[in-house]
């Protein structure tokens, strides 16, 4: 009986290390193809910059231009919550 | 009116505490303490300790369903009946009552409930919310999804091969399974191979896929192995910074990683259904589990739902905490979690993550053996999940050894890696475990 | 197509509706006027309102069982069938029905569940909201728990002697129990001692602990209740302030109470937890209501944990008032809320929370005899809960009294006091009642 | 071991994976494609899609229910056990032994339920959300109770008559039913009149109405149906215009119409009231629909509920959205949507579509004839709901016309009255096909 | 069999749209008639503007007054969201 | 029977108000023990203010510095919302 349990226990050490393995290998594969092939055959128009930076024109004259270009945003989104259908 | 102030005082908590519920009582105290003071993962710990209080309120009855609460509070006269319909001679043992009721034919167990109910015992209510969180498997998952729709795959497509990191790092989960079945074959404790499995995943460092594994293989283990799980995750900054130290040198702690490359949207909607498609091909066991996380993250990143992975992301995951957190609280009754096998639980779950995080630092060391792309063997760790926790301990690190070296999103790829990886691992049990039973 | 444009006529709710029915749809648009013109509790008082009318929507059996609707609503083949499955002879009354339903054995009742899916007829969405959301215990629980997360226990911390003045307020709920078995004895009323004390729970003041006690010891009386319970608190500033100047003097309404110490945050988080042991060790069957009230409070103050703090505030409480309002609205059936029991409902809530005002009042007065430091008797009005709306009470008339006499933060006190003593009088009653039954 | 690898051999999808399935993953691909890269109605489409891609992972079994579980992936013992049960001899075949469950009586249901768990087997987590979500009637309610509580109703109530324009656009329902039995006469098809009535409701182009509708009488159906009145309603910017411009001339497409008239609050407080009122008189089986639809637009207009109204059309919208999403995917099982029936219903709902379109605009036409105040037949089309596409449809042609005829708000005023009068179709046909069946 | 439900299906049809006019017709008068009562009994004291207009004084000196008062009324109701009971 | 209920009454009312004076006693020693005790043994290292005030160095020159801060934090609040885990 006991023998049997740590038999199991081995049993589903190896399967379950193997198989964490093997998907995550084949997960590897499958990411880099689609990688691949997203970058080759589908590149996006225009990459988005990573955050929605506020134009930063007068930054110097206007200290607080850049904040009130965040609040403005923060706003709209604010609105737009309460807007939307 | 003394009648009733007998009664009164006989239902009174003094009366009937048992020693074992004011020690859980503590235990919730002690979990509230670490949740508050020592920031111990509070989202989920200030839950289940008030729940573990409420649980062991003596008489109250709260985490028992109407039938346990008909078997622990009923009278005399109920509790005869019930051993009349049941068929049970001494029907002063609480358990022996429980245990008939259990092998009864539905039939029985109906007109059981019925008589139950007659006699004015109801579900307490952290049993009902238990019935509906986690019974149903629908908290984790969908926990499980607002994860999802909190979780940026970028660093992990910028950098696939760091999914090889998250797979080592689960060794933890089945190196435990390996210690829970010895220590039953030594007989020092009596775990099933179910038990073990459950007590595995805590290496998992996961906690939705830890309660999730554990409500379906080890029920009335749950509470010991969330309270552990959540614990040890909370306590990543203390378990993981020695063992990185010690299978590492400075050199290594000191290598330089290339600025990772831009993902685009397109890639990171995709990634998703690829993962889910995988599933569907060789792992249905995760299907649930994965299935829920790459929706979620499919909401997140397809830029069409903003709504829906806004409320995945807040109202939706805050409530479930809350219930779901109740729910595991309920399973910290006394006779279940006072008792050695919490002890072999809380032993187990730390091995767990130790080994867990070894693995992750050896298997970094054996990548760079054999490719010319060198990665810092720090981040190796954070693929035992416990995200953010563990990529951050990973960057303070590489910061020690070189202030110039900033691992956070190189170690975020094993870090989401690992959150498949013991997904995997957690479907591989239960499809392997419930073929065995 | 005669036959069918024959039936669509029978269907129609012209045909069917009963003047019961029509009375209380009005009775739910007088609910919808005082509540959007005249701001009486609209948060609850819209979805009672709204629910009341939908139950009472003729022919549509919103509010019914797939059973009850088979019978009301069935054919007399639906109803032959049933009535021969119930062994009642005469199957026109559909009251000689659905007793002999619930009379029967959960076999039959089965069957007879069946019987009535196979032809055509489900439970109302009403019915099934009122399952989930008030039967379970669920809704006023969940609701007590975004209270407890929005009360500030400050004011009660710095003078906790106010909490006399909350016990005091509840001879309210217990007068009006006396008077509901006076009124029984007398031959006036049919009401049962549960039915009292539920009765007497609407002097509590507090939406959720009456609904859940009525709920749980009268449910027909619950839709009454609640209406009585949530129309009286949003008349508190013309009931009070009559009873407040008979038994105050003009001196005593001058009295200046001194500025409120300022209560540090760990006082704020131990509170809940103190009160949560003393129930556990008193009053297990308060331990739900203040339960789930201590942990709304303690994630209110804890600080760690702002996310679930927020949404039991807002989303989750909201959600849980759309359903409980609906849920409480379909207890407003005709056959139900039309009875003289109304009435005396209406008359007996009335006269409860007067005498709760009356007593909190007397009890400040009582405690000026004894101790030095004076208490303005216009906040123990406060004490009968009513959260915040008696507090501004005491405030008004005690700025009419002294132009600088600012009360409101002092009578917060006995305000959150009446919270705890109502939910403790609920656990109290609950016990009693449950033992005698 | 060798035993262990086979059983997980058996259990991978690959192996288990059916063509049926595997096409549908694709399809549930394709509805993602649509949702993501077309703007396809995404709040609805994208959990659906995803739905049925989890409803059809080979061997997870998401969408099934425990019973079903056990009879598709039970080894031999297990079917051979519910075989002897149910008394089915033949137990190879799965389709026998659920019809043989469905057949059989309560109490051998409940010993085959216990069996399959027993076994290891339980309720697919879409399976659950179906039951709670769908059965129960409770989402698309809640769904109609957010749009009630986002639609303004005041270009209907300045403009009465366009309601008449509402109603001629729900023809396409009706005419869809004829063309839906006509197709069942000639033997094309195998519709039932159940199914003919679910079908036809996608002319109403409104999901909520058509998900509820056709979990009443056609529940097979529901998945076909839902993604059909879905994708149309996306697509409608590309059905309606020709249509418009067919049976418009140029003269008719210039009308310009007055200024609306401004609305008072009170009116738009009141309008819910009389419809519900009106609901309630003659036609008690829209009740469930309108009634919900009512209390959101209530809880919006009466200016007191305001926390409510913003969580019914936030919060609790988009929770509901997710989960009837998923449940709606949960229908897209392969043996139920790969059929030549699904093609029939795309077939028949895009004609309803057109029939719905033409009615509006003809009805505009006729009401032209015999009224003084012209009414721009470019709005008629926006009667058939599908809110606010259909009226910006309106609108852009009426632009296209005449740069200076804003027809937006004159278009909702249809636009709206699309959604009662398709609610209105829903209770009628509800009420005359469960007195036929 | 299949004229029956042809047969079922005009009578669907003729009875669902003879309900469908007769009741929106109903409610065509039934609106008017509430609408016409309203105006002429209940009228409303003072007719709300129809969004919270700030007041614009002074927005040509200071153009990020009108901003600012937008902002103001996003974080009052922001407060008010965290505050209310 | 009726004499029953009667006195069924007054066991209650006597019992009912009896516990709730019994508890609430209780309950005001433990709190003043409870706040006696944190305020000797655990005082708060630096008792945090009401309300995060802002600093109001410079308000007089510039009126709308105080608002501003008022909002940074507001924002801020509404970005750590969106952002936390
Ligand atoms: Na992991
Ligand atoms: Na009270
Ligand atoms: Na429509």
């Amino acid at each position: 009986m006991q023998n049997e349990l740590i038999s199991q226990g081995i049993n589903l050490m190896l399967l379950g290390m193997g198989v964490v393995f093997v998907f995550l290998t084949l997960l590897v594969f499958a990411t880099s193809f689609m990688s691949a092939l997203v970058m080759r055959y589908f590149p996006e128009p225009h990459p988005e910059p990573p955050v929605k930076a506020p134009p930063i024109s007068s930054a110097t004259t206007q200290p607080d231009a850049r904040l009130l270009n965040i609040l403005k945003a923060a706003v709209e989104e604010h609105r737009s919550k309460h807007n939307q259908r | 009116m003394l009648a009733s102030m007998n009664n009164l005082w006989l239902e009174t908590g003094l009366n009937q505490m048992a020693f074992g519920q004011f020690a859980m009582i503590l235990i919730g105290l002690l979990l509230l303490f670490l949740a508050v003071n020592k920031k111990f993962e509070p989202l989920l710990l200030v839950p289940i300790g008030f729940g573990g209080i409420l649980a062991n309120v003596p008489g109250a009855g709260l985490a028992y369903s109407a039938v346990e609460n008909a078997v622990f509070l009923g009278g005399d006269a109920v509790r005869a009946q019930l051993a009349e319909l049941l068929q049970v001679t001494n029907w002063d043992s609480a358990k022996a009552l429980l245990a008939a009721y259990d092998r009864a034919a539905p039939s029985v167990q109906e007109v059981v409930n019925r008589l139950a109910a007659q006699a004015g015992f109801s579900n307490g209510i952290l049993y009902n919310f238990y019935l509906v969180a986690i019974a149903s498997g629908a908290a984790p998952l969908i926990i499980f999804m607002g994860v999802g729709a909190m979780t940026d795959f970028g660093p992990l497509l910028a950098n696939p091969r760091t999914l090889f990191l998250g797979a080592a790092a689960q060794f933890g989960i089945f190196a435990t399974v390996l210690g829970a079945v010895g220590l039953s074959a030594a007989g020092v404790m009596d775990f099933s191979i179910a038990d073990a499995a459950a007590i595995g995943i805590i290496g998992g460092a996961d906690g939705p896929t830890a309660i999730y594994v554990s409500s379906i293989l080890a029920p009335d283990l749950l509470g010991a192995i969330a309270v552990a799980a959540y614990s040890y995750m909370a306590l990543v900054p203390l378990i993981q910074p020695p063992i990185m130290r010690w299978l590492t040198t400075e050199e290594e702690r000191k290598i330089g990683m290339v600025q990772l490359r831009e993902v685009s949207r397109r890639e990171k909607i995709v990634f998703p259904l690829v993962l889910l498609i995988l599933v569907a091909l060789v792992l249905p066991d995760a299907a649930p589990l994965l299935g829920m996380f790459c929706f979620g993250n499919v909401m997140r990143e397809c830029g069409v739902v903003e709504r829906l992975s806004s409320t995945a992301q807040n109202a939706l995951i805050n409530i479930t905490t809350i219930f779901l957190g109740l729910s595991v609280g309920s399973k910290l009754a006394s006779d279940k979690f006072l008792d050695p096998k919490t002890l072999g639980i809380l032993l187990l779950g730390i091995i767990a993550f130790a080994i867990g995080t070894a693995m992750g630092v050896l298997m970094a060391k054996l990548m760079n053996l054999v490719s010319k792309q060198k990665i810092n063997p720090l981040i190796g760790s954070a693929g035992v999940s416990a995200v953010p926790m563990a990529a951050r301990v990973s960057n303070k690190m590489g910061l020690e050894a070189d202030p110039h070296n900033f691992l956070l999103m190189h170690a975020m790829g094993p870090n989401v890696a690992g959150v498949i990886g013991s997904a995997v691992a957690a479907g591989v049990m239960i499809s392997i475990v419930s073929n065995l039973g």
